[in-house]
């Protein structure tokens, strides 16, 4: 496949369709794209998710959504109702199972005997393909708050399909971010292409006066990621979204832990993502940002757990977020109870509502925190852009096979990995080692001074074992990993 | 100074890459040749890997909690592929929930790994075992 | 009685001594002062209050502390070891029953019989002064941190004399924070007297090389006080407990909500009180502080409460308070078993240390709250001293008559009860009424300014409804009272 | 325009001051005199106040939860110090712990009080309620 970053035809997406429609029998009931059209235009205002977001970014506050899923339809139906009158979530997911993610539509099949058989959810999610269209749409028709779609699926087409014919108005993921953080070895360009035809189907929708939301994932692999890699991402996915004829985006970001840093975060992918936009010709777009509360390793004790979902619940608040995805105080454990989701939005809810006439005021440390980020986020952004001879398509995947782009810990075979994270003296996510990372001398200069401080503050050298310090301080409770 | 090179990864179903990275450049700078199979990787990559490079040593992480399962045999296969003397380490999280680290040590040990770790092990002791075991002077 | 500022000689405070251990029997276990002053320096120094503060303090981590007491010794004990031990309470209090509190020592007694009778405590904390010497003692004897009477009496001599004894290094309260708030018809002579009694025999403990700490008590009544009004308390106390030859001070302050409020309040409690105690010749003072995680009303519901006590204890870390007192997710429901105890300070804890290597930086918004604060208690300060003729105990005593000194909802009859205090438009605590406060034209415009500020944002004329949403507000979830 | 003097207080061992404050001024800014005994008032101290000051109303706070006990035969000593026909409300959280408002308001309504407030109430709603029960036009 030759991949550029342009708007695919309409022919091309139908001629494609029907090869996705046929991979899963439920595939065939939605092959009447009009109806699903028709569908989505008969939702009432509260059921659409980006108009909720644009109230909420225009009002100055947080709405909040947990992560949720289960295997059968009654179930996952009751959880979702649970959590929206009970935990009085303001927007409310499907979260899908592995076996989705992966295709793997006979696994979810048993999966769902089973689960029928042994009276208790045997997936880790919601399979929304083989559950097909008039299940699908019964989940949204069940609740009063818009419902997104949220996976980790590389080859989401035929879930996009559904759900969208179902009434889902926003699809999470993205051709980079469903990828080097969750494969080894699929290739980017396989990724992006088939979320080229994701993104078209929403321009379809769009072009056919229905408002889909897109929301690349924000946290990619979760630890130490510095906020300009995970913007850049962001933004190339925000990109090669517009390309295909997305208008509404929801992009992310994960908590880093240090107040200044998520503050400047949120607030310069806002500006950056708005600046891309409209300098590449994307008029008309509409960006809202979202706060992944701590993705890291988590407290086994709830109320340590309570202590750190609060802290991303005031900061995405301070911030500005237009949504945060909250944790619960079951995450050490596993997948939680309905009762602990409740739990994680509730004390979420407390803290979104305190704080909602609040921000961080403007500071020297705010404002430099703002100016490094974008002068990285750029410097990354324009060298793929160059490396892509003026295509991030192919600027992207040139950009990973080069590590001008380059993800800490992925898993992926397609990621350089050759960059590496550590926090600075008051826990901010600097550079030990920016690999091939397209800094100029003085960006480089200001991570080793951080990093420097902090050795310094410490009486060591600054090493890698910082870095596996602050891996290991988080299991103790710490941000920064101090030698003791 | 004799062959440095060893192979490591993440066994199994298990895509966590963080300590892996966290061993791979540990090692790397601690004068070792390291060839990193990266996550997801089966027995037989494993094996591969050290045959086609000659390495003296295999660092098998496990995260999820089903390494017991996933490790079991090893050994075997290393003797069946002509490699039965090599060093076989692990670590992680081997097992399912909190458990008795002594006898899940001597579970491992029976099954041919010549050392074992438990999770939250710093590199730079299998560093310093692994230049032991192999008479490697600083 | 003619009550001026000036320090007791050492036969006034044992020729009154001596009627005060002859209130209850247990005082006569205490007469021979130079066994306790023997006793205290027999203490290891994890065991003394202000040496564990001021190594906090030079660290700049801030340590916790519960609210906990019990009828019985042995489950009192057992209660502190769980707090210290399960809890990871850095300091740890006796917290005292009300009967105690009212020198009502017969009706304590009866508690206790009871309390054994029924095998469960039926008083609402720790009878010190009925347990007697030998009790106390095991009490300290039985942890390895510092142990701290906390209580709400106002005539305290007897319980500081047997408690001190008994090798607490810390006592909290004061004559005018142990009144206004807690009582209806006592006067201020009365209290500010009694309180001279436990301030002297603290200096005299330090003129005999002991040192025990002193709290006066900050939050007042916990709702919607006004930092200037907190701060110009505390310093007065500070200064009255200083002329009597206290040297180590923990000054105290209540959340009031607002980040940038509580963080200017914290900053500016620490350098106004040092300011004070120089200027009025105080050489040698040692002022560390202390933030009191939200005193208003709590949500029912736990998880809300963790938000709660969370934001308490982050902003408490942001401010670099030296000590924070901790709630608990039961507040709502009265006193809290000791696992919701500890839970609060496990979810305290864990924002303790993921944030100790955080500030907030200085910015206009920061400087400005600080400004005002600092202005506004140098009024009402200097304006007590003026009304005192130079003496802060007369000047106390007249300036609450003048209500130039004025706590918002206090219960006592001493208090003039004219200012009204209302939240802006970012929930920081100002005034909408300044009664007699003695502000100058400058302070009284901004306070002004600012609630005309929500006024115009709510679009309807500042009014008493403020106030009365602010304080219905807490019950929503909410900081500032919207209209619907 | 007819007597708008009322007496106000929170009756018992309770110290709650806050909404007595708001009592206070609320009533006051309608117009009425309010004379505030402030807390941990007795029955005899409401009775004494509202006879030595003339006042047509009373209204009994109680937030710790033993209103029912605190505010049990006030209306029986009204009559006998002669004041039987005095307008009595009461509100805030009368009882211990979370129960049902109707019987709750049923037990003070018998115990001959005229209104009876649950918590939250805005002063406002018994203002006006007042106003109706003293015929003053607003």
């Amino acid at each position: 496949m030759d991949l550029v970053n342009k708007k695919w035809s309409v022919d091309k997406l139908m001629s494609i369709r029907k090869e996705v429609l046929a991979t899963w029998h439920t595939g065939k009931d939605v092959e009447d794209i009009e109806e699903g059209i028709k569908y989505q235009k008969s939702l009432p205002k509260n059921k659409i998710f980006a108009a909720k977001l644009l109230e909420a970014k225009e009002k100055g506050i947080t709405l909040v959504q947990p992560r949720a899923g289960v295997a059968l339809v009654n179930e996952h139906i009751a959880l979702l109702q649970y959590l929206q009158n009970e935990g009085g979530a303001d927007l409310l997911p499907s979260t899908i199972d592995s076996y989705t993610r992966q295709n793997r539509y006979e696994e979810a099949q048993k999966g769902i005997e089973e689960s029928i058989k042994s009276g208790r959810s045997l997936l880790n999610g919601f399979p929304a393909v083989n559950h097909g269209l008039e299940n699908c749409r019964r989940v949204v028709e069940s609740v009063n708050v818009p419902v997104q779609v949220r996976h980790g699926t590389p080859d989401a087409r035929l879930l996009a399909e559904i759900t969208l014919a179902a009434g889902f108005t926003d699809y999470e993921g993205g051709g980079i971010s469903y990828n080097i953080p969750y494969a080894k070895n699929v290739s980017l360009e396989k990724t992006i292409y088939d979320w080229q035809y994701v993104d078209r189907l929403i321009g379809f929708y769009y072009e056919n006066g229905v408002i889909i939301n897109r929301e690349p994932f924000g946290p990619l692999t979760g630890t130490l990621v510095p906020p300009c890699i995970s913007h850049a991402v962001a933004i190339v996915e925000a990109i090669l979204a517009a390309e295909q004829g997305v208008h509404y985006l929801t992009l992310g970001y994960g908590q880093c832990g240090n107040l200044i840093q998520d503050v400047a975060a949120l607030q310069t992918l806002q500006e950056l993502s708005e600046e891309y936009l409209q300098k590449f010709g994307y008029e008309n777009r509409h960006i809202t940002t979202v706060f992944h509360q701590w993705m890291g390793g988590f407290p086994q004790d709830e109320a340590k757990a309570f202590g750190v979902i609060s802290w991303g619940a005031a900061t995405a608040t301070l911030g500005k977020a237009t949504k945060v995805i909250v944790k619960t105080p079951h995450e050490a454990m596993g997948i939680p109870t309905k009762e602990a989701n409740a739990q994680g939005l509730k004390a979420t809810k407390q803290l979104v509502n305190m704080l909602k006439d609040q921000t961080i005021p403007l500071s020297k440390e705010l404002e430099e925190e703002k100016e490094i980020i974008k002068k990285e986020t750029r410097a990354i952004l324009d060298a793929i852009f160059k490396i892509g001879e003026g295509d991030f398509a192919k600027g992207i995947v040139r950009g990973f096979e080069a590590g001008i782009i380059d993800i800490p810990f992925a898993p992926s075979r397609y990621n350089a990995g050759r960059i590496l994270p550590a926090r600075d003296n008051n826990g901010a996510i600097r550079l030990l080692d920016a690999g091939d990372l397209p800094f100029d001398k003085e960006i480089l200069e200001y991570h080793k001074k951080k990093i420097q401080e902090r050795g310094d503050a410490e009486g060591r050298e600054p090493s890698f074992q910082m870095v596996i310090d602050d891996i290991y301080a988080i299991g103790k409770g710490m941000l920064v990993g101090r030698p003791n | 100074m004799g062959n440095k090179t060893i192979v490591t990864g993440v066994i199994g179903a298990d895509v966590h890459a963080v300590g892996n990275r966290i061993i791979e450049y540990a090692f790397t700078q601690a004068g070792f040749n390291v060839v990193n199979i990266g996550v997801l990787a089966s027995q037989e990559e494993f094996i591969q890997a050290a045959i086609e490079t000659g390495a003296v040593a295999i660092l098998v992480s496990s995260l999820y909690g089903h390494g017991e399962i996933d490790c079991r045999g090893l050994r075997e296969k290393c003797q069946e592929a002509g490699i039965g003397d090599i060093i076989l380490y692990a670590g992680g999280n081997l097992v399912v929930g909190k458990q008795e680290w002594e006898p899940v040590k001597e579970k491992f040990l029976k099954m041919g790994f010549n050392r074992v770790y438990p999770p939250g092990t710093s590199p730079d002791e299998a560093i310093a075992d692994l230049k032991r075991d192999l008479n490697i002077e600083d």
